[in-house]
């Protein structure tokens, strides 16, 4: 029994090891590799895959680009960072071994700014999606990002809060060793002092599963608006929570918090939550319409694929963003005019091209230049959202 | 006279209600070889434990070469529970740990062997030497102890020789046969350098011959190394025949001491070892 | 000393050397085969220190995740340029650590902070028992997690939030060298009169005891030095990984060293090192495979989708815990010399009846 | 606002979630007192039958999904200690420890395997996922009937320990393994039992747990299980009401400490006190003394 056991045992890691050696895929002539650097598992698990999708929708839109005659076959590589900061430079490894000419990724800024080195060190160019942290970009030549950033998130949340709630005093609470949930926060706050507010801040740890001491810390402390930048797995907690303890302030977050677990969770409920997002379903322009239509119609193709945006059609906003990160890493390469990452990463500079979600082009840090955010509310009763104002900064 | 080597005043040992020494009173002088004996579970051992250390005795005083090394009084919750006797006897407290006593030069042997089973016999002997090398951490690690390490080991060889355990030197401890695992227990404590050595039951499961052959290599060790024995045992052909001196306990007390000769002729001696008499 | 036996040493490990250096300067490098290396490296080092308290003296102790936390963040800390503390203290003003130290002098100083701690730590916990001691370690390590999360230290630690732009290593030739060096050091340890004192305890405390071994003194210095060698990993990883934050280090770190040193042999140091690669190279590298979707012309594998790596990787290491409790090694070394023996015996009759045929 | 109204939540939380813990923590402390082992695995058993209920309540009706949960876990429980736990009865103790520690990484991984690591929502069960006003302070059902249940539970089970020829077996395997075996005590058996009754309670904690807090994710029996082992070793380990009475308190101080706003140190305060615990008073609070004998 043993001896069988030992002799398959080997038998399996030999085969392994044989696999694993022979690398998997070569770059072969005529393909250009576009990385894809997102947590399909974990705490953003459910986003990353959403964003995803945007990058897998629009490589069957565009899957080939034109460099000196030549045409090319764009592959998407995709890993899965785990949504960990110390899982996700292995991760980010792995893409720079199987030779990816420019990067897309990743949901989580933590994840971001972790693997930032090790895409730096190879030379290669990243554009993040979604990742909305400042640290993201500041300080990089190769990171890149077509969303927004949190100072900016931030202000506008704290300008709604005081806009639409008259908030005096608003609660604050974010996740600990979380560089999103602390940053965004952080801005909210100052932001929200500087128009003359008062916070109660709290921050809660990794696995912390009971968010009822902490409602009611906020209930005592008599907010007018609850303010949660977290994961979607902490969202659903709070709000189902809050659902219980019967919570009438009403809650506010960012752009994580544009997913459909929010409304799954808080569907039934007479609880207000409120979101910044970066792009509304409902958008009326040309492009964004025509991309919300195919891309419903994708999603309903591939059942596995609408699996993986939460069994609904719903389009989120980090989808859109995806999209336009493939879209914007096709523009650079046809003005690189070349597969090489170095000049991959000079041509983004220039790039400028409009997109779903808006127009995009780079400022001198590598961040697209943005100044409005869609504010929604989760509707209750039909678990969908609410467009409530386009918001931006005075 | 001879100078005492041991001395154990009014020692008593209780677990919760249970008294397993009660107030225990022996001297060993210097070169005698002593005996401890008692029936099954009379506390032979437990009085051992007292004095190496391995138990703090509820109450009483243990000294060596005139110097206290344990000393208790009844404290805490035994204050309430105490039962045995001359509670006031000391009031001062020295606890040591067992180290410190074996460092003084007090050697033992256990009653089921404990030996490094997963060492080598060799490495047995030289963990006997540890704390007697001159040495911190560091120069250990980087051998700057290198000269300490070269006599630490020619000694134990000499010592393994002697014990004529030398063939097996590079043998684990766990596979030797159980005689020689008693004699490389003896060995491990002689490599301590003790003034006295405590040995519990060391013939046990021994045939007579073997004993017979132990009772004159416990002679022949207290000669050479100028030590003092006080031993545990059951085989009394081996007590009568090397004891100077013997003690008897039952049920924790002593009931009996004096030489072999007196002691076989106490009463009490007879009775605990066969029982009384039911009187008609 | 013995010659031949320095020669039998040395040699395979300048070899060892030689060929990293070869590959380095041949392979690309991007190859995963250098992240396997060079995070296997640091799992070795954590891993033989571990295998110093759990293998050498018999104190089951499970609070390495946090010992490797306090050397990384001491390395982050006083390493971080003071033109890049603005970015990286961006909520703390810029911290008030203002000086750096170069690197070498902060991973000695990542071993001896945690060495500090873990004494401190070791004071009260080392009179515990077995599984008693296994989770108190594991709570001290939950608390130091806790406390350098705290915000109200944030001016040192920077509270819950990333450190980076520190030095890391460019070359693998790096991180071998400090843990070689540190394995080597723990090893002439074990060797010594102290390592066989470790040993003593680890088989019969009270024997040990009994032969004058301070069971205080020896297990404190025993928990005391693998925390110096836990810390010096922890910096290294901190390098590896180019950023540390504390919410990694969790208790799932410790477990997982722990599965390293089993699976390599509880015991044996060789065994830990050997162990560590294989680990980091199957969960990270040769097993990657099993997380993609593959198809076999039309045919869709079946299983195969994220996360079934890891459990192809746990029901192994459920195979070799319970089918192979010595691991690779058992209490063994790797050696040339009993490789050489092993081969002999395994095929060498094989041989003789060649000849004879 | 009175000072009930403002502190209420928080203790009417704590003795929830201490209700929750105290339903683990005997399966931790009744394993122990007989193997001498810390199930880590038992966090995990505790998750399983989370994801179990989610699962089952997507495709079966309530009444039939929960009984299911119940059968199911307690099958896992047992078929853990058959498979991980029973081949290494000879073994070192720090081996039969690896292996659990190996079994709670394995079911982890199954579980971040089926799920992607993604959180689940748990059903909401009715009645008990229903909102309640005690004093003035809205909250769940289950807050209330944990406490309640918990306490039937235990009852139950002291009652079982004492009078039944079982429970007599089971303390005297606890009191000396050996021996037992000797006078004709199945130990498999007994063992087998014990595990089964510590995955029964779990899978009713797992219920009250996540209907209080409905995400279930591949981590969420660590903490909890971690908790409830503290708990068990707080009130002396191998003693039942001690591991509840434990529970009890950690669940309270734990919220309390938020509520104090140190929110950094509510897990690090269990294991503070975890660790004062076990240098103070080894044993627990209701532990007994066990002396080695030389």
């Amino acid at each position: 029994m043993k001896r069988v056991l030992a002799i398959s045992l080997v038998l399996c890691l030999v085969g392994v090891l044989a696999a694993g050696c022979t690398p998997a895929s070569q770059t072969s002539g005529n393909v250009i590799k576009i990385g894809v650097y997102e947590p399909s598992s974990g705490d953003n698990g459910a986003g990353g895959k959403q964003e995803v999708l945007g990058m897998e929708f629009a490589n069957t839109v565009v899957n080939t680009v034109e460099i000196g005659g030549k045409t090319y076959k764009l592959e998407l590589e995709i890993v899965d960072n785990e949504s960990s900061n110390d899982k996700g430079p292995s991760a980010a490894a792995a893409l720079v071994s199987a030779k990816c000419s420019v990067v897309l990724g990743s949901y989580g800024s933590g994840v971001s700014i972790a693997a930032s080195d090790v895409f730096k060190n190879a030379g290669i160019p990243v554009i993040g999606a979604s990742c909305t942290n400042p640290q993201v970009t500041l300080g990089n030549t190769h990171y890149f990002r077509v969303c927004y950033l949190d100072p900016f998130q931030g202000t506008v949340l704290a300008n709604f809060a005081v806009d639409n709630f008259q908030a005096k005093t608003a609660y604050i609470l974010t996740k600990l060793g979380d560089d999103y949930s602390a940053g965004l926060g952080n801005y909210f706050k100052e932001a929200f002092v500087k128009l003359g507010g008062s916070v109660v801040e709290e921050t809660f740890q990794e696995g912390n599963s009971d968010f009822t001491a902490y409602l009611t810390t906020a209930i005592n402390s008599g907010a007018d608006v609850i303010f949660a930048p977290t994961s979607t797995e902490a969202a659903s907690l709070i709000i189902g929570q809050a659902v219980s303890q019967g919570v009438k302030i009403p809650l506010m977050a960012g752009d994580t918090w544009d997913s459909s677990v929010i409304l799954d969770a808080a569907k039934g409920s007479d609880l207000e939550v409120f979101v910044s997002t970066f792009f509304d379903e409902g958008d009326n322009t040309a492009l964004g319409s025509e991309f919300v239509k195919n891309f419903k119609k994708w999603l309903n193709d591939n059942p596995d694929k609408k699996n993986n945006n939460g069994g609904n059609d719903i389009v989120a906003a980090v989808s859109a963003l995806g999209y336009d990160a493939y879209m914007t890493a096709v523009e650079a390469i046809k003005k690189a005019g070349s597969a090489d990452p170095k000049a991959i990463n000079e041509a983004l500079w220039d790039v400028k091209l409009t997109g779903v979600t808006g127009d995009i082009a780079f400022d001198e840090v590598g961040d697209a230049i943005r100044n409005v955010a869609y504010i929604k509310q989760a509707n209750t009763t039909d678990a969908s959202w609410i467009f409530v104002a386009i918001q931006g900064v005075e | 006279m001879r100078e005492n080597v041991l001395h154990i005043e009014n020692v008593t040992m209780q677990f919760g209600g249970v008294v397993a020494v009660d107030n225990l009173t022996v001297d060993v002088n210097k070169g005698e070889i002593v005996a401890l004996i008692g029936p099954n579970g009379a506390g032979k051992t437990t009085a051992f434990n007292c004095i190496t250390g391995v138990y703090e005795p509820t109450n009483g005083l243990v000294s060596f070469f005139g110097e206290t090394i344990v000393s208790n009084h009844p404290r805490g919750k035994m204050k309430k529970l105490y039962a045995g006797q001359n509670r006031e006897f000391c009031t001062k407290v020295v606890s040591q740990t067992p180290d410190k006593i074996t460092k003084l030069g007090i050697a033992r042997t256990f009653q089921n062997i404990r030996l490094f089973k997963n060492l080598t016999v060799f490495e047995n002997v030289l963990i006997a030497k540890h704390m007697r090398m001159k040495q911190n951490f560091l120069t250990a690690t980087f051998r700057l102890n290198f000269m300490e390490e070269r006599r630490v080991r020619e000694e134990s060889l000499a010592l393994l020789e002697e014990q004529g355990l030398l063939g097996v030197k590079d043998e684990l401890a766990s596979s030797l046969p159980y005689g020689v695992q008693r004699r490389l227990e003896i060995a491990r404590a002689l490599a301590t350098d003790p003034k006295l050595l405590l040995l519990d039951e060391p013939a046990a499961g021994m045939n007579p011959q073997e004993t017979q052959e132990l009772a004159d290599f416990i002679v022949q060790i207290k000669d050479k190394y100028a030590l003092t024995v006080f031993l545990i045992e059951h085989h009394m052909d081996l007590v009568m025949r090397i004891s100077d001196r013997i003690y008897v306990l039952d049920f924790g007390k002593l009931i009996a001491h004096g030489t072999a000769a007196e002691v076989q002729k106490d009463k009490r001696v007879i009775e605990a070892y066969l029982g009384v008499a039911e009187d008609a | 000393m013995d010659m031949k036996k320095l020669i039998k040493t040395a040699g395979p490990i300048a070899l060892l050397f030689l060929l990293l250096f070869v590959l380095e300067k041949t392979l690309p490098t991007t190859s995963m085969l250098f992240v396997v290396l060079k995070k296997g490296a640091i799992y070795a080092l954590v891993a033989v220190s571990m295998n110093l308290l759990n293998g050498f003296t018999g104190l089951f102790s499970l609070g390495q995740a946090g010992f490797m936390l306090i050397g990384a963040y001491t390395y982050g800390i006083l390493t971080i340029p003071l033109e890049a503390r603005e970015a990286v203290y961006q909520y703390f003003d810029g911290g008030i650590v203002s000086f750096t130290v170069p690197v070498l002098v902060a991973i000695a100083a990542a071993g001896l902070v945690t060495a500090v701690f873990a004494y401190l730590i070791g004071l009260p916990v080392l009179r515990l028992k077995s599984d008693y001691l296994a989770i108190a370690t594991l709570g001290f390590a939950e608390i130091i997690r806790a406390v350098f999360q705290w915000d109200k230290l944030g001016p040192v630690t920077n509270g819950s939030n990333l450190l980076k732009r520190f030095p890391v290593f460019t070359s693998t030739l790096f991180p071998f060298a400090v843990a070689g060096v540190c394995i080597a050091v723990i090893v002439l340890l074990i060797n010594s009169s102290y390592g066989r004192a470790f040993k003593a305890i680890r088989d019969d405390e009270i024997a040990a005891e009994a032969m004058g071994i301070n069971l205080a003194k020896h297990k404190q210095m025993s928990f005391t030095i693998s925390s110096f060698f836990a810390g010096i990993g922890g910096a290294l990883l901190a390098m590896y990984q180019t950023t540390v934050q504390a919410a990694a280090f969790r208790a799932t770190m410790t477990y997982e060293i722990l599965l390293i040193v089993v699976i390599g042999g509880i015991g044996s140091v060789t065994g830990s090192c050997l162990a560590s690669f294989l680990f980091i190279a199957c969960s990270e590298w040769w097993l990657r495979f099993l997380d993609e979707v593959t198809y076999i012309g039309a045919f869709q594998v079946p299983l195969l989708s994220s996360g079934f790596r890891k459990v192809v990787f746990s029901v192994i290491v459920m195979i070799i815990v319970l089918f192979y409790s010595r691991g690779i090694m058992g209490t063994k070394e790797f050696s040339l010399d009993a490789l050489f023996r092993f081969f002999k015996k395994r095929f060498g009759k094989t041989k003789k009846e060649d000849v004879a045929g | 606002m009175g000072f009930l109204e403002t502190n209420l939540p928080y203790i009417m939380a704590g003795v929830s979630v201490g209700g929750q813990y105290a339903l683990i923590a005997i399966g931790y402390t009744m394993v122990y007192g007989i193997l001498r082992l810390i199930n880590f695995a038992h966090g995990d058993i505790f998750m399983a039958a989370g994801f179990m209920m989610v699962y089952l309540s997507a495709s079966l009706p309530l009444y039939l999904s929960i009984p299911l949960v119940i059968i199911l876990t307690v099958l896992l429980g047992f078929l853990i200690e058959r498979s991980a736990y029973a081949p290494l009865r000879k073994a070192p103790r720090m081996s039969i420890m690896i292996s659990a520690i190996g079994v709670s990484y394995l079911i982890q991984n199954c579980a971040w395997y089926i799920t992607s690591g993604l959180a689940k929502q748990y059903p909401a069960i009715p009645w008990i996922s229903e909102s309640v006003t005690v004093f003035s302070s809205t909250t769940k059902m289950v807050t209330v009937i944990t406490p309640v249940l918990t306490f039937m539970l235990v009852a139950a089970l002291v009652l079982l320990i004492k009078h039944t020829k079982f429970g007599m077996a089971m303390r005297a395997v606890s009191k000396d393994f050996e021996t037992s075996q000797l006078m004709g005590i199945k130990i498999n058996s007994v063992i087998s039992t014990t595990f089964i009754i510590g995955s029964f309670l779990a899978a009713v904690g797992s219920l009250l747990f996540f209907s209080n807090y409905m995400t279930v994710t591949p981590t969420a029996g660590s903490m909890p299980g971690l908790k409830a082992f503290v708990a068990a070793v707080f009130g002396g380990i191998g003693s039942i009401p001690g591991a509840v009475l434990g529970a009890f308190i950690i669940g309270i101080c734990e919220n309390i400490i938020k509520g104090l706003g140190l929110t950094t140190f509510s897990d690090a305060f269990t294991f503070a006190l975890l660790i004062i615990i076990l240098i103070a008073k080894p044993t627990g609070l209701f532990g007994e003394k066990s002396t080695d004998k030389v």
